[in-house]
């Protein structure tokens, strides 16, 4: 071994254990918490989701072989409610900020996600797949900071990132297909969106006592109590009733 | 242009009238362009006596800066008119300020003012008058009357606004607030004017009022005043 | 050599540009309008082709003479001034005079077209439709059995989840409406249509039906024709009204009575 | 008369008074020249952007990006900045292109040189409505560099859209606002240029130049001038009344129960019509505030390079007069199907038709006067030719847009495009050069250069019929305007005839390379001109120098003796005699 490759191993050693103590150390302070998880239902039957005709643009047909419905309620067969956004309204003091950034896709003429949750002031970027032109239009309250903006995202146009001031259930629309609407459901906290089945996971909570609430864009919102011990996973299960 | 010309198609005959013969003429035509630099001065220096010809073009050009506001007056009766027809369910009339009448007063009293100015600038400048001081009073009678009618006007706007009657609280009120608004700025304009003659006569730093200016300026403000009765009826008609 | 290129140059252009007009092809593109499919439509066209043929004309005639003219007399130097027989006057006349009575006879037409489509009343037994155009899409609001429209709010209108008319739960005119991204009428039938605007000025353009009325936000204003023909057309927004614009459209689409029973009923279910 | 003029005339000498705020009408006109270039070269790049969006829709623009990050992102023209660029290209080029170009550049040079006068009427006016309308132009150019960008509702600007705030979309909020001020304030600008035309007109003439004197190009400035002061009077407290609309909340032109994007607007009861009447009644007679001078400088140069006056001149102004009178009558046929009551079409229909008349009446009178003409071929009388013939070609369209019921299948499609873009801006463009390539010897001394400016017309001419013609067709396939894409079926087979058009537009634009580079070499390098190069009778052709001096006439007043038009007659000077000449005019052999 020449002095170089000593060099080397000591430098390589040192930035393995560097970058090991350092994840270690996220996983040791994660160690502390928990997270709420559940399930969210539907009772009674699901509203008839009409079928979009998409037929001002020849390209979303063609995209769409089999129509796409509207999905301001999308059940799944054991009743599990689609799209309903988990947070933690109350209790948190200290919440840690997400920084992950989320992608909002515009693909076959539909939002997907249909609703994306985010933390405040995390980033979030808008994409397009499709081959034509679509716009973006949150529309938020402008009595709450978030600043409403209008722009389009023809094909190859690259990704808008932006990111929300202030927690808000803003709306989404396309103005230039009318049927496109999605949300951006904006929290503080830990959050989560439930699945196809309704189940859902709130990572990363600190052990304590929460009002976890749930929002459903047609139902309007829901709240439970849980208790999070250290480490440990609460439960909470929403139902919403149709109307 | 010529009627030899017409008719004939073969060979140009051209048999042009005579020219009209003038004498070659150097710049001492008194009624020559000027190009705008009209800074006539009589050559025995006395100031008084200037007048200028016919066809001057400040008097000229208030006609048809006059036409011009009329035309701007005329679309906004029209667009009165139109509004009134699109929706008759928020058309709700609204009471005149009662001091309108008496600021209609002090509009037609400094016309007359003005008229009253002008005879004794006009004697001042014949040399038949030998101060300026008498002329110089009516022309302040006319500028007071005229300050007066602006504040009368904003007395009106305050009455409204007493009322709750804003710009945008229903047609009528904007059509209100509009009118007076945009005849007040004219006014403004014509006093401005009135001011400018007051400077120019007084004769300081060699200045001179020449009279297609005293014509234009009274022109415009007989204008305002006539105006103003126009739109006062038509206000107390339609709002 | 510049007045006689010119002069070749204006006479090319012009009977070019009258090449794509009697062969209503150019570039593999068919520049005339489609077929009519309207019962009154056959008005608005004949009116077209007399113009066309008048002002193609006019067209060519003038554009022949300058380039004639500017062959004979352009760089021609010190030739002997010659004016045009009977000079100005038979000119102004003739002007006059063809112009005139092109115009009285087109105006005259012309009224017989335009009466046609705005003149005439709907007949009492037309089908009223109701056509809802807003940023950037066109809805159709059929009345149901009962025939009565239910009444529109324009604060409720949630095109999300398909109220385009904002039709309100407890309005029991609006029960059994139907609302409709397609325009589905039947052939041979008249149909009074009644425009609402939603939100800026829109307008309502069918080619192949000969119709283009604007919407007035505000105005209600209603139009009536009758397709003669079964298919599918387009309907576009001819009205500046935003971005989507160029995307604003619908399809109108014409079926036989049958096939139009059957459609209003896969609706209402 | 004991009175005597003495002046207190000079040229002021330093740099600011002298060429930036001048008194002097020669560079007021040469400043609104300027203006009008710099519009004219913005508006047409912004043609080509759009052009090159329509044929090749996702390409990106290099460097576009940067004017507008949310706009063209990446360069990709986006739907609404393909509507702002558009918006922004049609009011550039009617309000500062051809308002300003024909009618105030040339106008404010030449007028006061052709009817003898020293200056304008009101040289602090004219200074004021140069610098006003320069103010307008960069309130309005400002709109691409705030907020969403400019406006996307037209030139036209239809309420509701223009009159709502930022709901309808991008740039509808600061950059619609932007517009309207702009607009406002081009308004007093042209309102206190046409007091100033008028007054000039009207009492500035020199001895012996009686109005039935005047050349045609001045009595075109006249009546144009006089359509303006009416037309721009009625715009002015319309867009008074948009930006009160927009800003103070008042409902002038927004009705009730508008819901956009979902917000439900607090207006209440106004007539989106009230708007589209005032706008039109402006709007109709400024395609004639285009024509008109164009008209005028068309026929003053024609008739100076044909050696012979027009079968009568007279009759054309009469015609120019009965158009300027007619425009006003007109309006509503932009609004056939604009909701109004049907029977109104049928008014305005007819004088519409009738327009057609005086109209004809003069391109016969060009055609007859052409029969039998010593035509002298140059940029200039090229250019005059160019012009008849787009004059008409744009003119015969306007036959089918005048019919109500052709209108149906026709309003708002590429048809209408093609018809205004020949008559009222090419028509006008073409006017502009012809005076350009005509008056630039006076303007500054020197020719410009004939071959460049041959070649520059040569493919001016066919490129503009390559654009505009095809456009026409488009129409009457139905081709809609003013769609940034075109995704209907019906739409797509046509996409080869816009590829056509833009492949012309760009051609065009290029040979435009040719006139400035010929502008600015002449204007240093061209040949230097003889005092009246083209054998002209007018007064410009009598000033000491070129460019003139100071005060036109070094310090004398021209005497007028005769009609403009004295050619094709025997005299000292060869085949023509000045206005200015006390010489009769003999027979020619």
């Amino acid at each position: 071994m020449n002095r170089q490759q000593v060099f080397v191993s000591v430098l390589a050693i040192t930035v393995l254990v560097c970058c090991g103590s350092l994840l270690l150390n996220k996983t040791v302070s994660a160690a502390g918490e928990g997270k709420i998880t559940g399930t969210v239902k539907l009772d009674g039957e699901a509203p008839h989701m009409k079928p979009i005709d998409m037929s001002k643009d020849p390209y979303c047909v063609k995209a769409n072989p089999t129509p796409q419905k509207f999905q301001n309620v999308v059940a799944g067969s054991g009743g599990g409610l689609e799209n309903v956004v988990l947070y933690i309204s109350d209790g948190l003091s200290n919440p840690t900020e997400s920084t992950a950034v989320q992608v909002f896709d515009q693909k076959n003429c539909m939002y997907s996600p249909h609703v994306l949750a985010m933390d405040i002031g995390q980033t979030f970027k808008v994409q397009t797949s499709d081959q034509t032109a679509h716009n973006i239009h949150p529309n938020p309250n402008p009595m709450t900071g978030n600043i409403p903006w209008n722009q389009s995202q023809p094909p190859g146009a690259p990704p808008v990132e932006k990111s929300w001031k202030a927690t808000e259930f803003i709306e989404v629309k396309c103005n230039i297909h009318p049927w496109m609407h999605g949300w951006f459901a904006v929290v503080k906290g830990p959050y989560a969106v439930t699945d196809e089945n309704g189940n859902f996971t709130i990572q990363n909570v600190p052990p304590g006592s929460y009002t976890v609430s749930a929002w459903q864009e047609v139902y309007g919102t829901q709240t439970a109590k849980v208790t999070v011990a250290a480490g440990g996973s609460a439960k909470a299960d929403f139902t919403f009733k149709a109307k | 242009m010529t009627a030899s010309r017409e008719g004939t198609s073969e060979v140009m005959a051209t048999t042009l009238p005579p020219p009209v013969q003038h004498e070659e003429e150097k710049r001492e035509r008194p009624y020559d362009g000027g190009g705008g630099f009209r800074n006539l001065v009589p050559a025995n220096g006395d100031r008084r006596v200037v007048a200028d010809p016919k066809g001057e073009p400040t008097r000229t050009g208030i006609w048809v800066a006059l036409a011009a506001i009329a035309m701007t007056f005329a679309a906004l009766s029209s667009a009165l008119f139109v509004r009134e027809g699109s929706s008759s369910s928020d058309w709700h009339h609204i009471v005149l300020p009662r001091i309108l009448f008496f600021n209609t007063a002090a509009l037609v009293a400094s016309s007359i003012a003005l008229e009253m100015a002008r005879h004794r600038v006009a004697a001042f400048m014949r040399g038949q008058a030998p101060k300026r001081s008498a002329a110089m009073l009516w022309l302040n009678g006319t500028m007071l009357l005229g300050l007066v009618f602006v504040a009368g006007q904003y007395m009106a706007w305050l009455q409204l606004r007493a009322q709750g009657l804003y710009l945008p609280t229903n047609p009528n009120s904007s059509f209100f607030y509009l009118f007076t608004g945009v005849h007040v700025i004219h006014v403004l304009g014509g006093l401005g004017g009135l001011t400018r003659v007051m400077v120019l006569f007084s004769g300081r730093f060699g200045w001179r009022l020449r009279r297609s200016t005293l014509d234009a300026t009274s022109y415009y403000w007989h204008f305002m005043g006539a105006l103003w009765i126009y739109l006062l009826f038509l206000l107390w008609l339609k709002l | 050599m510049s007045s006689k290129i010119f002069a070749v140059l204006v006479i090319v252009i012009a009977l070019a540009s009258a090449v794509p007009i009697i062969h209503h092809s150019f570039l593999g593109a068919t520049v005339a309008p489609p077929q009519d499919i309207s019962t009154h439509g056959y008005e608005i066209d004949k009116q077209m082709d007399e113009t066309m043929l008048e002002a193609g004309l006019s067209f060519l005639a003038a554009q022949l003479v300058l380039g004639f003219f500017v062959w004979q007399f352009g760089g021609r130097k010190d030739g002997v001034l010659k004016n045009f027989p009977g000079g100005a006057k038979y000119l102004v006349l003739a002007a006059v005079l063809l112009v005139g009575a092109e115009v009285i006879a087109l105006g005259a037409m012309g009224t017989k077209a335009w009466a046609k489509v705005y003149f005439d009343k709907p007949s009492a037994d037309a089908m009223p439709v109701q056509v809802q155009a807003g940023q950037f899409a066109f809805y159709f609001h059929y009345p149901g059995p009962d025939g009565k429209f239910g009444t529109i709010h324009p604060e409720k209108i949630d095109e999300g989840s398909g109220n385009y008319f904002g039709l309100a739960d407890d309005d029991p005119a609006a029960k059994d409406d139907i609302q409709s991204g397609e325009f589905v009428i039947p052939v041979n039938r008249e149909i009074h249509l009644m425009m609402h605007g939603k939100d800026v000025g829109h307008s309502f353009y069918v080619r192949e039906l000969r119709i283009q009325q604007d919407f007035v936000p505000g105005i209600d204003l209603s139009m009536h024709f009758t397709a003669t023909k079964i298919g599918r057309y387009e309907i576009v927004c001819t009205q500046l009204c935003g971005l989507g614009h160029y995307n604003m459209k619908a399809y109108l689409n014409v079926m036989s009575q049958e096939d139009f029973d059957k459609w209003l009923k896969s609706q209402a279910g | 008369m004991p009175e005597q003029a003495v002046h207190v005339h000079q040229a002021p000498t330093g740099f600011i008074r002298k060429y930036v705020f001048s008194l002097d009408h020669k560079i007021i006109g040469l400043q609104y020249y300027a203006l009008a270039f710099v519009a004219v070269f913005t508006g047409m790049v912004l043609s080509w952007l759009m052009r090159i969006h329509l044929v090749w829709p996702n390409a990106p623009i290099p460097g576009l990006g940067l004017l507008s990050k949310t706009g063209a992102p990446g360069g990709i023209v986006t739907p609404e900045y393909y509507l702002q660029l558009m918006t922004m290209h049609g009011t550039l080029m009617v309000f500062f292109v051809l308002t300003n170009a024909p009618f105030a550049a040339f106008g404010n040079y030449f007028l006061p040189i052709q009817i003898g006068a020293e200056d304008m009427a009101f040289p602090r006016f004219n200074m004021m409505s140069f610098w006003t309308t320069f103010i307008a132009f960069c309130v309005l150019v400002s709109a691409f560099f705030v907020g969403d960008g400019p406006p996307l509702s037209g030139w036209t600007a239809y309420a509701p859209l223009s009159a709502v705030g930022g709901d309808p979309g991008p740039g509808q909020a600061v950059g619609q606002t932007l517009w309207g001020l702009s607009i406002f304030i081009f308004c007093i600008a042209s309102l206190l240029g046409s007091l100033n035309f008028i007054a000039t007109t009207l009492d500035l003439r020199t001895k012996g130049m009686t109005l039935s004197r005047m050349p045609i190009v001045s009595w075109a400035w006249f009546i144009t001038s006089c359509i303006a002061l009416l037309a721009f009077a009625v715009l002015l407290p319309a867009c008074l009344l948009l930006i009160l609309d927009r800003v103070a909340g008042t409902s002038f032109f927004v009705p009730s129960g508008l819901n956009i994007s979902d917000h439900m607007q607090p207006h209440q009861g106004g007539s989106p019509l009230l708007w589209q009447h005032l706008f039109w009644f402006f709007g109709h007679p400024e395609v004639y505030i285009a024509i008109l001078p164009a008209i005028g400088i068309v026929s003053h140069i024609l008739i100076c390079n044909m050696r012979k006056d027009m079968l009568s001149h007279k009759v054309l102004v009469y015609c120019m007069m009965a158009i300027g009178f007619l425009s006003y009558m007109v309006w509503g046929h932009h609004m056939f199907l604009s909701g109004m009551n049907p029977f109104s079409a049928l008014v305005f229909s007819f004088p519409t038709l009738v327009i057609t008349i005086p109209a004809t009446i003069m391109t016969l009178i060009w055609l007859g006067s052409l029969y039998g003409s010593n035509l002298r071929i140059n940029s200039a009388s090229l250019f005059c030719l160019g012009f008849i013939s787009m004059f008409v070609s744009g003119g015969v369209s306007g036959f089918f847009l005048a019919q109500p019921s052709i209108d149906i299948y026709l309003h708002a499609t590429y048809f209408v495009v093609g018809h205004f873009h020949m008559v009222m801006g090419v028509a006008a463009i073409m006017g502009v050069f012809a005076g350009t390539y005509f008056w630039f010897p006076k303007m500054t001394g020197r020719m410009m250069n004939e071959t460049l400016g041959k070649w520059h017309f040569f493919l001016t001419f066919i490129g503009t019929y390559a654009i505009f013609m095809p456009f026409h067709y488009l129409g009457l396939a139905g081709n809609v305007r003013r769609y940034s894409a075109f995704t209907d079926d019906y739409l797509v087979p046509l996409v080869p005839v816009h590829k056509f058009i833009t492949f012309a537009a760009l051609f065009t634009g290029a040979a435009q390379l040719i006139f400035i580079f010929n502008l600015f070499y002449s204007r240093f390098k061209g040949a230097p001109a003889p005092a009246n190069p083209w054998e002209c009778t007018s007064l410009e052709w009598s000033t000491p120098s070129s460019p003139p001096p100071f005060d036109n006439f070094g310090g004398k007043h021209p005497v007028v003796y005769h009609d403009p038009y004295q050619y094709g007659v025997k005299s000292s000077t060869g085949d023509y005699l000045m206005q200015t000449s006390p010489e009769q005019a003999g027979q020619t052999p």
